[in-house]
């Protein structure tokens, strides 16, 4: 713990994070957009039709990479939640609020896209099974962590209150990716494995493994970007956010 | 100088809130009231024909109540809230959470209780077959406590807020959902003549968590909420 | 081409999927942007306004 | 009774903090008495990083009042919820009897009258009261009915609040002061809503509390009066 | 000295409404969530079965609909009422059903309009057959004009009275369950393939008289209830 | 300006009706100019069928200013909204300009000041003040950024109203008075939330307001000041 206060301390200081995070998101967003088009190569052109889906399963290729970010930046939502509600880290608080949005973001995607596949896939847009109704609820999660943040005036005690609910909220994570095995649903199991063997083509493998780095980095550079304008709004009494203000060194 | 127990601060507050709404018994009807219009419109939406409601009654009973208990949470610390109550409250010397603990304890026998009372009569406006009214009413009891100590904490952090109907609603959904899920679930059950008795278990379980967990929770919030 | 565009007949699924992808990939790239012109142009006034009351009563 | 005024003062919002002039408070007499009963130390409070009110060092001890006088948003109220302990403070510390005193461990030393006076509107005074008894405690030789004819209000016992008027309840909420077994009073604005008599009653009750050996923070406004153009008082003449 | 004209007058009220719910564009999309809350309740509350949700989608679309756009009626005069604008109009020279016109009319605009956009989502989420979804999209556009109009008028009436909420629902409801009966109606009979001009027929004859007289009552009621 | 003192006194709640002295007040020095700007006759209110102010005749000249004084519950407020047509007079008539005024028939020649400012706290000030010159007029010779300089109210044109402190909201609605072509103006407490030189600020819009041929009717309270135990007074010692 002390180590990690004295982390925070260093690159949590509002201007060093400012600098770093200036420095840093344009980077990001270029590494992740060259990803995403490789990968969107290789899923559109590269990967064979499926035997089964035909062409349909291309889908996969953002629907999957967007689920899983979906739930990954609720994890990095309520980490950095917990660090700011017990150690009241400024940094912590604004990156928690930074997350949400970018995490409602693809949980939308992955709806849509997720809804778009089941019409030709199932025969309709949207069944009531356990998967796709947990994944709603964690859009309204989002939502609601969104929505109370901005419903209180103080900045810092409106990060507390919407830090609390995301810690609230955890308990959906593991429902959402642990449903196809609790309950049978038309959803499929997990056919993508880390660790062992994938039920899944190498050829179809890579261009899915790609983007999903793609929407990782894209989520970070997204994350940091947010942080960097709340963290300026933030501090706006403090003499280096009036130096960006006034036009020193601000990239658009 | 006498300073008293934590339990003669709750029987304080206890009394206290059971006497307001005893003296504003009018309001203290509103949710039963509101159910029983979202009941009422669900014939006139849908059409009358008793079989094809008998099929839906449970999940209309448990959504018009729901929706009544999520109304009725926001006066939960609102009143309080304005006239500076609470403030005063957080500042007694007792633990907050015992104190909470009670005022949700009230709030569940002035809107939970009736709303379980009122429930046969629901039920029986949309043909619920008779044998599934004890389910109805076990599944009631043991989720409407639940929804008020979730809501509870919800409310602790959109206390302050002006107009937090609609944001309430969205926070409290995620929380409510599971909840809904188990006592409708078994409510669809019994009527179809499946086993009916998991899902109250795990309501039962939820709920035994909840009461030790919820009062802490909710104090935290309000701690955040009210500085 | 064409062929290419119809995927096997579940083009519009397709093109919708990462047509949709791309329009909120775009929207949370702009967002922030956005807002950070608003919050650095209430920044500024706010300078004004310091600055002017400075001068007012120094 | 020794009165002590203090002026908090705050440059308009916005200013940068470097021009800010921070303010050190130090109530003069400050006796070298070892344990006073309320100390701040290096206190100060801050709203999005907006410091609030400055550091402030002061102590108070037994027997004195003193009265917090600022013009409207110099951050009065909040002082008063960060010594309550509602609030917590942005720096420094909040010392009663000698302790540190945090939201979670508050005493039955202090009784906060805040703006709103928590009172349910749809209670009697005297239910009002009993709650109040019930969850602050009691003073030792006091009862509710003595408390409320000593602010006024005999016969008002079993009127619902809600029909008393602003001052009436102002007193009510004086009355429950009377009764909780606090050491130390913090009253935000308690002449507010008051007419003469009602100053005259609080000025009594500070008195009693100091004689009694405890203290009281009060905070008031700056500006009162109808100060310009020496008005021409005009006597009500009755016709009818 | 300029005075302004009874058009320049409602011209800026509409421009400053507007300008208000886009500077809280957050709480506009209330209502809209709100519904997709209720219609997500009751696949829970019912279970999943596509005909079956079907049958019922058009009923629950609308009662959710009606649910949000009671809630959402809160707002219309609450905001203006507290902070003192509402005296303010009322105080103006301009023929203050114009006004209050005005403000219904912009009120629909930013809660009922958004309804109806959503509206095919939700219906699409119960499994509402295609061929139904035109009706019930010319029902909630003959129908919510109607309730926010008829909701007016319950809302002036019981404007600066604290927790009103629920008593409003009660006033409201007898206005909206003839709306209701008639819209719903109308999507029942399409769905069953029988004729549904006729309700849709009485609707707008309704919503016609109502648009004349709305903005009056309205006017009157505040009035009332403003002294 | 010549500024007119008038008291309004009100018996205690629950006091007899018959034993409240029912008063005529008469303002002195009543020139016998033909057409007052605004004549009250016999004018009374009740709620509930208990009389909150009594039987009042009074007029009011261009060029005149009045200040009603009262204690808490006098009925200023409801005298301002009687006078204002927002309520309908219990007995009595109201006459602007000679003609009789009702709640449907009101005129461009009143604007009220009320406790609520009736500003939105989501627009900036200019936002608000347009809207105001929308629905009310605009008086000859005056802009919005005039108004709101002349208020001390600079630099803020384009803050939401939300961030302004109380006393710059009360500023943004004195500024409103200011734009909208109203000949009577009907303050309610205009004083309240304002420092020292917020009041010297009203008194000179009032004195501006006298010498342009208008006349106002301003209410204030009846207590104001610290009035006891002559307070020590202490100046900060700036130490930081
Ligand atoms: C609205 C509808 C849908 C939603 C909300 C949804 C949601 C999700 C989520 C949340 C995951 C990630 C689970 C995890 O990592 O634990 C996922 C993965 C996946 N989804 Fe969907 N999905 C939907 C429709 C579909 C459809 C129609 C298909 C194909 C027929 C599909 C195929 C997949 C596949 C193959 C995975 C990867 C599974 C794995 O390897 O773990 N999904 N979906
Ligand atoms: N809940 C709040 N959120 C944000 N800012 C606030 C809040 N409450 C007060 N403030 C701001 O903090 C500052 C201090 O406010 P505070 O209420 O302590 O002043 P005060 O001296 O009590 O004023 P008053 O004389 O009006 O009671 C003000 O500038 C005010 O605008
Ligand atoms: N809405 C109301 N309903 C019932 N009684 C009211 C209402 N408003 C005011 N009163 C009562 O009418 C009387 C006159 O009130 P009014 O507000 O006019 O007094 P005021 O002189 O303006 O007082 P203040 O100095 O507090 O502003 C008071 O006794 C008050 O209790
Ligand atoms: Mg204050
Ligand atoms: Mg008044």
């Amino acid at each position: 713990m002390n180590t990690l206060t004295l982390w925070f301390h260093k690159f949590g200081s509002p201007p060093v994070f400012h600098r770093i995070a200036v420095r840093l998101a344009p980077w990001l967003f270029g590494f992740a957009v060259i990803c995403g088009l490789a990968a969107l190569y290789g899923g559109l052109v590269v990967a064979p039709a499926d035997y089964q889906q035909s062409d349909a399963y291309r889908i996969i290729f953002i629907h999957v990479p967007c689920a899983w970010m979906s739930l990954f930046a609720y994890f990095f939502m309520a980490a950095n939640a917990f660090i700011a509600l017990v150690w009241r880290i400024k940094i912590s608080e604004i990156l928690a609020m930074a997350s949400a949005p970018v995490g409602a973001v693809f949980t939308a995607i992955t709806l849509i896209t997720g809804s778009i596949w089941g019409k030709p896939m199932w025969g309709t847009w949207w069944t009531w099974d356990a998967r796709l109704t947990s994944e709603l609820v964690l859009l309204f999660l989002y939502l609601g962590v969104i929505g109370l943040y901005n419903a209180i005036e103080d900045r810092r005690q409106a990060a507390r209150a919407a830090a609390f609910l995301a810690l609230v909220g955890i308990v959906n994570v593991p429902i959402v990716h642990f449903s196809v095995n609790w309950w049978n649903t038309l959803h499929q199991g997990s056919t993508v494995r880390l660790l062992g063997p994938s039920r899944i083509d190498e050829s179809m493998l890579w261009p899915l493994l790609l983007m999903a780095l793609a929407t990782h980095v894209w989520f970070f550079a997204s994350v940091l970007v947010r942080a960097r304008v709340s963290l300026v709004e933030l501090e706006g009494g403090k003499e280096w956010a009036r130096e960006i203000a006034l036009g020193k060194g601000e990239p658009a | 100088m006498r300073y008293g127990t934590n339990a003669s601060a709750c029987a304080a507050l206890v009394r206290r809130d059971l006497l307001l709404t005893w003296r504003r018994r009018g309001d203290a009807l509103n949710p039963v009231l509101f159910a029983v219009i979202v009941v009422v419109l669900f014939p006139l939406a849908l059409g009358p024909e008793p079989n094809q409601l008998a099929r839906i009654s449970a999940g209309i009973v448990f959504v018009a109540i729901l929706l009544a208990g999520l109304l009725a949470l926001d006066t939960l610390f609102r009143g309080d809230h304005e006239d500076g109550s609470l403030e005063q409250l957080v500042l007694s010397p007792h633990p907050l959470p015992l104190l909470l603990g009670s005022k949700i304890a009230v709030h569940w026998l002035t809107t939970g209780l009736p709303l379980i009372v009122v429930a046969p009569v629901l039920a029986e406006m949309l043909h619920l077959p008779r044998s599934v009214l004890p389910v109805l009413l076990a599944a009631l009891a043991l989720a409407t406590p639940l929804l008020s100590l979730f809501g509870a904490v919800c409310v602790a952090l959109t206390v302050g807020m002006r107009r937090s109907g609609m944001l309430l609603a969205l926070l409290v959904l995620p929380l409510y959902v599971p909840v809904l899920i188990f006592a409708a679930g078994a409510c669809n059950a019994a009527q179809s003549g499946l086993a009916y008795l998991a899902p109250l278990l795990w309501l039962g379980a939820a709920l035994a968590l909840a009461l030790v967990l919820a009062p802490l929770a909710c104090a935290a919030a309000l701690r955040i909420s009210i500085s | 081409m064409s062929e290419f565009l119809a995927m096997g007949g579940y083009g519009a699924y397709v093109w919708s999927s990462y047509a949709i992808f791309m329009l909120f990939l775009l929207f949370d790239f702009i967002a922030p942007r956005l807002r950070n012109r608003r919050v650095i142009a209430e920044l500024r006034g706010r300078l004004k306004r310091d600055r002017k009351r400075q001068e007012k009563s120094p | 009774m020794s009165i002590t005024l203090v002026r908090l003062s705050r440059p308009g919002r916005g200013a940068s903090p470097h021009a800010r002039d921070i303010r050190k408070l130090m109530i003069a007499g400050e006796s070298n008495d070892p344990m006073p009963l309320l100390e701040a130390r290096d206190l100060s409070y801050s709203r999005n990083d907006e410091p609030v009110f400055g550091p402030l060092d002061f102590r108070l001890h037994a027997g004195e009042v003193v009265l917090i006088e600022g013009d409207n948003g110099s951050g009065k109220t909040t002082l008063l919820r960060v010594l309550s302990g509602l609030l917590a403070p942005g720096g420094g510390s909040v010392r009663l009897n000698g302790e540190n005193l945090t939201v979670a461990r508050l005493s039955h030393q202090v009784a906060l009258l805040g703006h709103q006076p928590g009172l349910k509107a749809d209670l009697t005074p005297l239910e009002n009261l009993n709650f109040a008894i019930g969850v602050f405690g009691l003073r030792a030789g006091i009862t509710p009915h003595l408390a409320l004819s000593s602010v006024g209000l005999e016969g008002y016992e079993d009127v619902p609040t809600r029909q008393l008027s602003a001052g009436q309840k102002k007193r009510v909420s004086l009355a429950r002061l009377l009764l909780v077994p606090a050491a130390l009073w913090l009253l935000d604005e308690p002449y507010a809503n008051l007419d003469r008599e009602g100053i005259d009653l609080v000025n009594r009750l500070l008195d009693a509390q100091a004689r009694r050996g405890g203290a009281a923070l009060v905070t008031s406004h700056g500006a009162y009066a109808f100060t310009s153009g020496s008005p021409r008082r005009l006597p009500l003449r009755a016709t009818a």
